[in-house]
């Protein structure tokens, strides 16, 4: 989803907001909506996926204003009255929020949350540390971790970091898609063009299906394969 | 560390009931109703990430690694592992650990531009300007000039790498040991290094009263 | 600047609003807020770039909630202080509403606000009609009217508009750049990937420095040089 | 063409004093008394963009060019010198035009994502939808799917070319004329013009109560 979430390489958004001595949270609300909002997740109430893709469905125009944790109640909310488990006139009383329409998804997810581990053998890399590759240019409308500013650019494998299930398939219902999942590093100039800094990188955790094989390039001025990752 | 608020990030703690708080209210009750909610497991929870899982956490890592070579050399090619030996398993997410070190030559920093994914396990909960948009605008295009903002110049010549934590695993800085802090205990270290240290947006400062003898070795290395 | 503006692509942001038998101005200060607008833009107090660019810079988490003219409001009005032509004391009982800042821009443009036109001799183009060319990767701060998701895609030619003075300096006190426009025809799959159709393209108008030259490419499955613009 | 209200599109136009209406207000005033504002000309624009200048300017063109073989030939070729002759001068805005001309093979929409450029000087000020985010996110990614929100089914095999005016060419859409208009004059014809099929995302329907002729003729072609 090309949504407001996706915020990386964006201007005006004004200064880091910085605070002094900051508490774990805010006010209780806060406090109780994390231990809700986690609650929920280990009782595979929803995937984590579901739940960041409700996330990324809050309405752009509220998305920016919103505190952390109030996005927390919103997305919980209407996830659970789109799951079925809460009914709208259960918060009669409140102004109705509506997420933005996604694919179906319906019941409880039948998938585990946590990650597969590096113990999901039989499942093969496609790519090896130093191995050179294309984020795919893709703009699907649901949920994607393939971030838009590292879309149709090429980078460098540094790491494998074992095998995970697919959250563009999980956060749609669309059950377990099993793959490794690669530490890619981009040269700053192949992400900002010219102007950026010969001595700046991101490394960005991507899934093997937003990857393709790509030849004959540099990452910076320094390395050519950047393998390693200290 | 200056405070440096933007306006929209006002905190309203002491707000009597805000919209937030009737729904989370709301909710609370619903799905307790339902017999979807352990009140004793959401208390626990509370109490884990308030009291005592914490940057504190990742301030014990990174002393231990600083005076334990062996720990270290652990510690970057298995962090879950190596953290889990001091007693911080890596947490109910279940996420994978990886720690990146920085040195003279390479500077890392930590972000997560497309939510908010952070170590927990290690560092807690993340503070309000990791999970604003300024700083997930920022850190992957302007790295330099969002340390500035916190305060760290880094050396035109210094190597920085940015990690865009996507996916499942999480990462944690290790930051350079300063200099002057050599007869420093690993508990006296780790009163050192700080959370914006392990997400690489700072430095870890030199002990306080030491930076007289820092410069006069700093100048006398300068002479090498 | 890679700012809230640039919306090109975004999804998420629900249903096109539309209204039957609409009128022009839906209210009396909208009326006197085009016209003031309008008459700031003819005496030149400000360039039709810097108002674009203060619109811009409007902060993004107010953005896509505000309507057209309100953002007209606070952009001219911002744009009034920075240039020292109204005092913000004068306008005491309203509340302040800062614009993101920007590069230094002050007193009044000094550029022609209209085109150069045609007309604009010896300025040779770099590009002819047919040319295969590439929108450049760049990421400035400050105002440009190359958009974001065009950017590092493979274009063709299709029409040289003629010479106009580059939005880029103007915007920020930076004088006539006059050079070649170019209408640019980008197939939707360079665009948007391969699931999109082969039978749509978009074609944006670009200043001559937003363009490289490129080589070896279709622009879509009919055609591979899209000359012509009908 | 439906009504279809964006919650944050609420037209307020009874609200008693807005924030931005006073401010408009006091904007107007102490331009006014620092001489920048002439009341007069202002008057005077206001008039010719709500009363002179709109859609009818645009279709009059329209219907000029589907019975005037050589004068659509001119507009193609020169749209600014062309439409002039009609009395509709490029408009103080001085930006030139460009027609595109929409056939059974290749249907033009326009749209700016950066802003709303929008060709004022034949279709006066544009419509809300015009310049909100959703149309102006949406046209260039998703045409076919904007135009069926319009109620427009584009045929899979037309070519869709989008036009996104991003510097200072403004562009009008010159629609196909529909079956059964045969025996229109050109002011009946203008009438049948839309706004909407003059920025593209909607077709000019063919003239009412010619529907069943314009049927039997389509099902003959179809033979044929």
């Amino acid at each position: 989803m090309n949504g407001i979430h996706d915020l990386g390489g964006m201007h005006g958004l004004g200064p880091i907001p910085r605070e002094e001595n900051e508490p774990v949270f805010h006010a209780d609300w806060e406090r109780r909506m994390y231990a809700l909002g986690r609650q929920l997740l280990s009782a595979r109430i929803f995937s984590l996926d579901e739940f960041r893709h409700a996330i990324e469905r809050i309405p752009p125009s509220m998305y920016l204003g919103l505190r952390y944790y109030e996005k927390w109640v919103i997305a919980a909310t209407g996830l659970l009255i789109e799951k079925g488990i809460i009914k709208p006139a259960e918060l009669k009383g409140l102004a109705p929020i509506k997420l933005n329409p996604t694919f179906t998804v319906g019941g409880r997810p039948n998938e585990p949350i946590s990650a597969l581990g590096h113990g999901a053998a039989g499942i093969r890399p496609r790519f090896k540390p130093g191995g050179k590759v294309i984020a795919k240019n893709v703009n699907p409308a649901g949920h994607t971790r393939l971030p838009r500013y590292a879309r149709g650019k090429r980078g460098v494998i540094v790491l494998d970091e074992g095998v995970f299930a697919l959250p563009d398939a999980v956060a749609h219902g669309g059950g377990v898609i099993a793959q490794h999942v690669y530490a890619v590093r981009f040269a700053a100039r192949e992400l900002w063009g010219g102007e950026a800094s010969p001595r700046e990188s991101v490394t960005i955790d991507l899934w093997e299906a937003y990857l393709e094989p790509a030849k004959g390039l540099r990452v910076n001025g320094r390395s050519r394969n950047g393998s390693g990752r200290s | 560390m200056a405070a440096n608020h933007h306006e929209h990030d006002h905190h309203r703690h002491d707000e009597p009931e805000s919209d937030a708080a009737i729904r989370v209210k709301a909710l609370e009750s619903i799905l307790t109703s339902k017999g979807l909610m352990d009140t004793a497991a959401l208390d626990m929870l509370v109490d884990t990430y308030e009291n005592r899982v914490g940057p504190r956490n990742g301030a014990r890592v990174v002393a231990r690694a600083w005076v334990d070579f062996a720990f270290k050399k652990r510690l970057l090619s298995d962090a879950t592992a190596a953290v889990n030996e001091l007693g911080f398993p890596p947490g109910p997410e279940g996420f994978n650990l990886i720690v990146l070190e920085n040195t003279s030559k390479v500077h890392n920093l930590v972000v997560c531009t497309l939510c908010s994914c952070y170590p927990w396990s290690v560092l807690g909960l993340p503070p309000v300007w990791y999970k604003s948009p300024a700083y997930r605008a920022r850190a992957v295009s302007d790295p330099r000039g969002v340390m500035r903002e916190f305060g760290a110049e880094i050396d035109d010549d210094v190597e920085i790498r940015v990690w865009d934590s996507s996916a499942e695993v999480r990462y944690l800085v290790l930051p350079e040991r300063p200099a002057g802090s050599e007869a420093l205990s690993e508990e006296e270290l780790a009163e050192l290094v700080t959370r914006d240290a392990m997400i690489g947006v700072a430095k870890v400062n030199p002990p306080q009263g030491t930076a007289k003898s820092r410069k006069r070795r700093s100048r006398v290395a300068s002479r090498v």
